[in-house]
C-alpha cells in the first residue's frame, strides 16, 4: 500500500523519460471527470454526503485489479505541504491544495494512474505517463474506468454524455494534456506561430504548472479544449498527432539551432549546466531556464554527463513544496532558493541514471 | 478594473482554463507581457476567451430570486449563480436549465451531442462499442506503422461492429 | 640565455601570488628611465644612432651580474604578435608594439627583471614582482642600475635629475607601479572616495592595462605621478604606504561583502567558477569581470580548489596576443573568444599550484 | 571634438598617462561612463587634468619658423612641436627650452630641483649617497616593524652619511 513519504521518495514514473520522444514531450496525461448519479457536485454537497461519495469510490478502486494496492490519501488528515506536493506532481488541480471536506487521492505505484476525489467533480480518473503516448494512457484509463463502472452508478445523458461540474468537460470528461517542451522553436521565434495554429486545430495550450511559467524555458501544456462531440479515440489521436507535428518542428528547430547558432549554442549549453552545477542561491524561474537549455543540450549531444529523467526530475523536484518538505518549518523563499541550489547540486553530481 | 498580479490598474482580461477550471484574470500591460500573452493571447486561451467574455460578467449585489433567472430543482442553484461561479451544482441542473446550456455547450465544444463512451449500465451493447472502439486505436496504429493488410482487417470488423445500431433513444440517468 | 618560446612557456614569477598581500595586490614595478648623454632621444635619432644605442646598453647589461645570462629580443626581428605578448606581459608599452628601430628588449629568469631599449628612452630598467614590495623592487632596480653606470654615461643635471624624452618623467625617471584588484571597494560602492583620496596624495590610477579595463573587475594600477623633487625612497615608500592603506580598506570591504552579502555572495562566485570552468566562448571583459570574482572568492575561502595564482596567470594567458600564439594565423575575435574559453576549462581543471 | 572611441560627438576632453607617455583623450558621455570615468574623472587623471589641458592644444597647420618660438640647437626640436608630441628630442632640450619647461616642470613635479639619486660620474660621494640611501630604506622597515632601536642606530648613520655637503655646483653633462 505504501506511504506518502515511499512515494515522495520514488520519483513519478512519468519523468523518467522512458517514453516515445521523450527528449520534447515530458509527460502525456489523460484524465476523465466522472460523478455519482443522484448526489449533488462537491460544491454542493454536504459533508456526510461527500464523505459516503468518497468512501463508495474508495471501495469501487479497491475492489478492482488496476488500483488494489494503491497509496490512499484522506485530504482531511493531510498536510497543507503534502497538498502542495500533490499539486506539483501533477496529481491534483491547485483548487484541491485548499481546503474542502471528503477529498481523498488513489495513488497508483509510481504514480502511473490516480483517482483524485471530490474535487471539482466526485472523480477525476487520470493516468500520467512518460513522453508522448496519449493512446496508450487513454487505453489504460479506460480499462480502469470500466472496471469502476462495475460498482458506481455515473451521472450520465445520452446527449450530453457523462455530466460534469463544469460544462467544459461535459460528455467524455477527457482531457489529455501533453507536457511538451518547445526550447527550438522558442529560440528560432517561431512558437507564436506554431501555438497560433494549434489553437485552430481546438487545442489549448498553457505553462508548465499552467500560470506565469508559460515563457519560461519554453515548456507548455498541450491538451483537447473540446470534449463533446467527439470520440474519446479521436481526442486521444488528435492530440498525438498535433503533439508529433509539433515534436518533428520542435526537432527541426533545434537541429537549425545546434547548426547556425553553433559554438554559441553549446557556450549556452556548458554555461547553464556550469550555473546549475555551482549556484549557491537560484529561484525558481531561473531553474526553469538553466534546465531548459540543459535538456536542449543533452537532446543535441553537448552534455552527456547528465540524463534526461535527472533534468525532468528538477524541474518537479525544486517546485517551493517539494523543498519545504525538507524542512519542518516552512522555510520562506530566501531559504528555499538556497535549498533549491543544494538540492541541485547533489543531483547533477550524483548524475546520470534514474 | 485591476490586474490580478500587481494591483496596478488591467488593461486585459481573459479567461484561463486550469483543469477544466475557468478562471477570470485580469492583467496589466506588464504582467500581461511577463506571461507572454502579448506575443501569444490567443494561442493561450483560445477561441474561447471572446465566447466567455460575456458569460463570466461578474455580478453586483444579490439580486432578488425572480431576477435570477431559473433554479435547479436538484440542488437549488440559480442559473445566475451558475454564472458567477461556472460550475453545475448537480447532474439536474443539465435538465433544469438545458435552454440556457445549450447554446453555452454549443460555443465551447461546437457540439450538443455526445458521441463518446457509454457507461456498460446505459448501453446494451457496450461490450461492442468498447471493442470497436479499441479496434479504432490499433487500426490508427496500423496505419501510422504501414501495417495496411492489418489495417484493412481492423476496418472489416470495426464496421461489422458498428453496424450494430447505437440507442438514440437512451436517456441516461441524470 | 633561454628563447621567447621558453619565456611564454614559463608563468612570470610576478604572477605567482607568492609575494605579501597578494590576495590584493598582484605585482609591483619599479622602472628606471634613462637615456645615454649625447644621443638624441629615440624619436629624433637616426637609425644608425639606435643601433648604436641598442649595441652599448646590450653590452653594459651583460657586462654586469643581474643581466648576463637573460633573453635578448631584437624587436628589428621580432613578430608583431611577439610584440604584442611583451606588452600583455606588462614588459613594454602599448607604444612598443608599433614599429621602431633599433629596439631591443632584455629580459630576465622569470620576467623579475627587464630593460626595453630605445622605446621613448634609451633605456627602461624595471623590475617586476609579485605582491607588494615597492622598496625591494626599487632596492633591486637600483642596483642594477648602478652596475650599468659602470659602462654607461647617463644624460643628467643637477637641477633637473636624470633627463627624459617626456618632462613627466625627468629626475628620478623612477615609476613605481602597483597593480592592485579592489573588487570590494568597488562592490561596496566607496571605490570613488577611494581614489579620490590617492589622488590628492600625488598618485595616480589607472586599469589594468591603462585602458578601458579600468571598470573590469575592480583592477586598478596605482603609481607615483610625480618623479622630481622627491627621493627615490621616498617615491617608493610612498607608493608602499598609500598601497598598503588600500589593501586594508580593501580587505576591510571584503569582509564586509562576504558577510552582509552572506549567501548571495558566495553564489556569486561559485557561478563565476561555473561559468568560467563551462563556457565555450568567452570574451576577455567577461574573463576579467569572472576572474575578479574568482580571485575574491580565493581571498574570502569560498572557492579552494583553485589558487590565487592560476587566476593570475589567466589574467595574461587570455589576452588576444598570447591566444594568437597557439595559432599561426591570427584566428580573429570570434575564434579568439573560443580559443579563450578553450584555454581557461584547461587551467582551471589543472587546478592548484603553480 | 569627436570621440576617440566611437567618433560620436565628445564632452569630456582628459590626459591620460600611459607608462609615462601623455594621451589626450576625448570621449563621449557614453564611453566616458563606460571607463568608469563618469565616476572618477578626477582620481584617474589627477591633478594633471586642468594643468595640461591648456599645453596639449592641438595646433593645426604648420607655422611659420619665427611663430613656432625657440628651437633646440642640439637636435632642431622646435617649442612648438613638443607642445604637439609632448616629447622632447634630446638631453640638450633641457636647456635650450629652460625658460618654457621650468614653469611646465613645476605644475607637472610641484618642484623644479632634482633630490633623488646621481650618476656616479656626476658625484664625487656618490658611495656614501647610495649607502644613505639604502639606510633609509632600512629605516623605514625598522619603523614599520617597530624595532626602534635599530631604527636609531640607522638614523644616526644616515646623518653622519648626508653631512658630507652634496656638490650643489654640479652642472651635470647635458
Amino acid at each position: 500500500m505504501g506511504t506518502f513519504e515511499q512515494m515522495l521518495a520514488t520519483p513519478p514514473s512519468w519523468l523518467d523519460a522512458s517514453g516515445p520522444t521523450s527528449n520534447v514531450v515530458l509527460s502525456t496525461r489523460v484524465r476523465l471527470a466522472r460523478n455519482l448519479r443522484g448526489v449533488a457536485f462537491p460544491a454542493r454537497a454536504d459533508r456526510a454526503g461527500l464523505e459516503r461519495v468518497r468512501d463508495r469510490i474508495l471501495a469501487a478502486a479497491s475492489a478492482g485489479n488496476y488500483l488494489a494496492g494503491a497509496l490512499v490519501l484522506i485530504m482531511d488528515e493531510s498536510s497543507q505541504s503534502q497538498r502542495q506536493i500533490l499539486v506539483e506532481r501533477h496529481l491534483t488541480g491547485r483548487g484541491f491544495a485548499e481546503d474542502g471536506h471528503g477529498r481523498a487521492v488513489v495513488i497508483g505505484d509510481r504514480e502511473l494512474v490516480s483517482v483524485v476525489i471530490n474535487e471539482e467533480d466526485h472523480l477525476r480518473l487520470a493516468s500520467l505517463r512518460s513522453g508522448l503516448q496519449p493512446m496508450d494512457a487513454w487505453r489504460l484509463v479506460d480499462r480502469i474506468d470500466a472496471e469502476l463502472e462495475q460498482n458506481l452508478h455515473y451521472a450520465y445523458s445520452s446527449d450530453w454524455g457523462y455530466l460534469t461540474s463544469c460544462p467544459t468537460n461535459v460528455g467524455t470528461g477527457m482531457r489529455v494534456s501533453v507536457l511538451i517542451h518547445l526550447v527550438g522553436l522558442v529560440r528560432r521565434d517561431r512558437i507564436a506561430q506554431v501555438l497560433g495554429s494549434i489553437s485552430k486545430l481546438g487545442l489549448s495550450v498553457r505553462g508548465f504548472y499552467g500560470e506565469k511559467s508559460t515563457a519560461l524555458g519554453g515548456f507548455f501544456q498541450i491538451s483537447n479544449q473540446m470534449t463533446l462531440g467527439q470520440s474519446e479515440d479521436d481526442i486521444a489521436y488528435t492530440v498525438e498527432r498535433v503533439a508529433g507535428q509539433l515534436v518533428t518542428l520542435e526537432l527541426e528547430a533545434r537541429s537549425e539551432l545546434a547548426e547556425k547558432g553553433g559554438r554559441k549554442v553549446e557556450d549556452e549549453v556548458h554555461r547553464a549546466f556550469g550555473i546549475l552545477t555551482s549556484a549557491r542561491i537560484i529561484s525558481s524561474d531561473e531553474t526553469m531556464a538553466l534546465c531548459s537549455s540543459l535538456r536542449f543540450g543533452i537532446s543535441e549531444g553537448f552534455i552527456d554527463s547528465v540524463d534526461l529523467a535527472t533534468v525532468n526530475r528538477l524541474l518537479v523536484s525544486t517546485q517551493p513544496g517539494h523543498l519545504k518538505c525538507f524542512d519542518a518549518r516552512d522555510p520562506g523563499p530566501e531559504q528555499r532558493d538556497r535549498m533549491r541550489a543544494d538540492l541541485i547540486r547533489r543531483e547533477l553530481a550524483s548524475g546520470s541514471g534514474a | 478594473m485591476i490586474c490580478d498580479e500587481c494591483g496596478r490598474p488591467a488593461a486585459i482580461r481573459f479567461v484561463e482554463m486550469v483543469d477544466g477550471e475557468m478562471r477570470l484574470m485580469r492583467l496589466c500591460d506588464e504582467c500581461a507581457s511577463a506571461r507572454g500573452i502579448g506575443l501569444s493571447l490567443t494561442p493561450l486561451a483560445g477561441p474561447l476567451v471572446s465566447i466567455l467574455m460575456g458569460f463570466l460578467e461578474e455580478v453586483g449585489a444579490e439580486e432578488p430570486a425572480e431576477l435570477q433567472g431559473p433554479v435547479c430543482l436538484g440542488c437549488g442553484l440559480s442559473y445566475k449563480d451558475f454564472r458567477r461561479t461556472g460550475k453545475l451544482g448537480c447532474a439536474d441542473c443539465y435538465t433544469s436549465f438545458e435552454d440556457e446550456l445549450k447554446p453555452l455547450i454549443r460555443r465551447i465544444h461546437g457540439s450538443t451531442r455526445h458521441t463518446g463512451g457509454i457507461p456498460s449500465e446505459a448501453s446494451e451493447d457496450v461490450e461492442s462499442i468498447r471493442e470497436a472502439r479499441h479496434l479504432k486505436l490499433e487500426l490508427e496504429k496500423a496505419v501510422r506503422h504501414e501495417e495496411y493488410e492489418r489495417a484493412a482487417e481492423l476496418r472489416d470488423r470495426i464496421r461489422s461492429l458498428e453496424s450494430t445500431p447505437r440507442k438514440e433513444d437512451d436517456d441516461g440517468d441524470v
